[in-house]
């Protein structure tokens, strides 16, 4: 992605009719994302930023700049924010804000969301052998950690929930490729939607159901 | 040493007997049944893969056992699990009936064991998670965020035509007065009163006042209904006015009408 | 205070007890600095640093290495904060542009200056049938689709109204006698009442817009 920026950018800048040159382009990032409590996305970079600019291949700069400093900028999901170094977490004391203490259910309820997703409320009672109570669901929710995702096309179109830019931002993940043993779990096939044997011959809503899920696997996991 | 032994396997006993009657107490601790047979399984202290189902199933219905006995409410998917645990135990116990329909033993074993290790990962996974460098807490966003101050600007839109029938609008206004309703059916009181007032003159005879309805307004209902509460409302208004007598027969009776002069002759 | 902050600092440095090299306190105080929900003073800073740091040094590199960012380090009143260059002030402005049916007395208001240009207020109040409100016509002359004419030359010398450039641009029109008459409004349907004969002009007044003084107008409004 960065080379094809890179390619298109050259262009660009010999035309140079109204973008302003790179330097001030990254001051500009720089400033928005400073600005910024949230993630800002190139795209809302680049509606911003005069005509031309090319917020991509600023970033691409501002990053590098900003590489073992007091701050630094992070990708999280689609958007850029800048954060302080984790190193530097002890001297926050003051800002540091008392998170809820998450149940043991909501805690497994959210990795197993994140690590499945998108997933159904029956399919994480499936992995977690008992049913998920409400309130756990709607404490994730209201975090803003989880959210719906698109209805899986089986038998009652069930609900799915899939993680939030604020789980990414919160746990300083660039993706949710990016979660902790992701690789190792999918190899070792224990994202596999494992039906029990035999409990059902497999009908054609089964193969949509495994099918379903590996699509929208793909499509968070698999650029 | 044989003594020790034997000490040592009393104290393994209490020890075992203590574990179990912990897990009782804290059945309420446990998320469900799963959770219960992922924690009997550590006390195999074998990895997840090589487990023993058998031997689980064996644990697991001991612990129910015991739990009655005990005279503790275990909640009915406890029990579910332990009836088909219990079922599980004689499939893996008894030679495959080659008859019985259905998954054989080993593979309801088999997916028993990847429910555990499936569990056991996403427990691994949470923990790992939560032990991330985390926002509010490691690492921080900004403190004083320079809002962006959205500037509205609006827009008013008007088309040609908005512009044209505006203009028509004003302009043939004055003929047909936009607001005043279609009183197509409509006689009103001030028409009734006119008409009433041209024919009074001639009601010499007690006339029934159905009979000023206006020509045109008898059939239609509509027309009728209207033409009747105004002739009839005007009627009223002479009446107090001194020009006229009103006089009815009885309730729903006709109402007849007739110029006051005539009383005189 | 500061003098006396740096004299104490350079034996502590020396003694390298346990201050970090400068390098480091320079990334503190730069997460600190981005951060806080509130301006940090020197003291502050010193306080939340391992012992031996010496921020107000720090600041002065860090405040160097802002110099000609996006961002920079700025003294407010005794304390410093991160703040978006001025020169950047812009990209902190959003524009949203929200687009409103003009109303019903604007449009009025409108059409008859552009039929009857130029035109009093008294005049189009008289057509109108109802006064003319400030803000109307407040409206019209900053959306730049009316602007003033010149004075009548009749009592009192009332300004006139007349439409611009603007005006014939958005109506994608050549000038303001290609504004279809009634008979025109009719045939095209945009009219369904009959019209009594000879009662309104068939065509706007458009005379009028290259000769001021008319009789065209006069006819219409003075009788």
């Amino acid at each position: 992605m960065t080379d094809e920026t890179e390619q298109t950018a050259a262009p660009e800048e010999k035309s140079l009719f109204e973008a302003p040159p790179m330097g001030e382009q990254e001051r500009m990032v720089e400033a928005i994302l400073f600005a910024s409590a949230e993630p800002v996305t190139v795209r809302e970079l680049n509606d911003r930023m005069p005509h031309g600019a090319d917020a991509a291949e600023a970033l691409v700069h501002l990053r590098k700049r900003y590489e073992g400093r007091g701050v630094r900028v992070v990708k999280v999901g689609d958007a850029y924010a800048i954060r302080t170094a984790p190193d530097l977490g002890f001297l926050m004391q003051k800002e540091q804000v008392e998170t809820r203490k998450l149940s043991r259910a909501a805690i497994e309820t959210l990795a197993i969301i994140a690590y499945h997703q998108p997933v159904t409320r029956a399919e994480i009672e499936e992995i977690r052998g008992v049913s998920v109570s409400r309130g756990t669901v709607d404490q994730l929710l209201d975090m803003e950690w989880i959210r719906f995702g698109r209805r899986k096309m089986t038998p009652g179109r069930p609900v799915t929930f899939v993680v939030t830019q604020h789980f990414l931002d919160h746990f300083g993940l660039e993706s949710a490729r990016d979660l902790p043993g992701l690789k190792e779990l999918r190899a070792a096939g224990l994202l596999d939607n494992r039906l029990p044997p035999g409990a059902l011959p497999t009908t054609p809503e089964d193969e949509d159901l495994v099918e379903e899920t590996n699509e929208g696997q793909s499509e968070l996991f698999e650029d | 040493m044989t003594d020790d032994f034997i000490e040592k396997a009393k104290r393994e006993a209490v020890q075992d007997r203590l574990a179990a009657e912990a897990l009782i107490v804290d059945v309420d601790g446990f998320e469900g049944p799963l959770d219960l047979l992922l924690t009997l399984s550590r006390t195999q202290k074998v990895d997840l893969r090589k487990i023993s189902i058998l031997q689980l199933a064996r644990q697991y219905l001991a612990f129910v056992e015991k739990a009655k006995q005990l005279r503790i409410e275990l909640a009915a998917d406890y029990l579910v699990m332990a009836a088909w645990l219990a079922f599980l135990k004689s499939r893996l116990l008894l030679p495959p009936d080659p008859e019985e329909e259905g998954p054989s033993g080993e593979e309801l074993a088999a997916h028993l064991a990847f429910q555990l290790e499936r569990l056991q990962a996403m427990r691994t996974a949470a923990a790992r998670l939560m032990a991330r460098d985390r926002m509010g807490r490691d690492f921080f966003a900004r403190g004083i965020p320079e809002d962006v101050t959205k500037t509205r600007i609006v827009t008013y839109s008007a088309t040609l035509l908005d512009l044209m029938q505006g203009y028509a609008r004003l302009r043939t206004k004055d003929e047909f007065r936009p607001f005043v309703m279609d009183r197509d059916s409509v006689f009103t009181m001030e028409e009734a009163l006119d008409r009433m007032r041209g024919l009074i003159g001639f009601a010499g005879q007690w006339t029934d006042l159905t009979s000023y309805l206006p020509e045109g307004w008898e059939s239609d209902p509509k027309k009728r209904r209207s033409a009747t509460a105004s002739t009839f409302a005007a009627a009223l208004q002479l009446a107090k006015e001194g020009k006229v007598n009103l006089r009815q027969d009885g309730t729903f009776g006709r109402i007849e009408l007739r110029q006051k002069e005539a009383d005189h002759d």
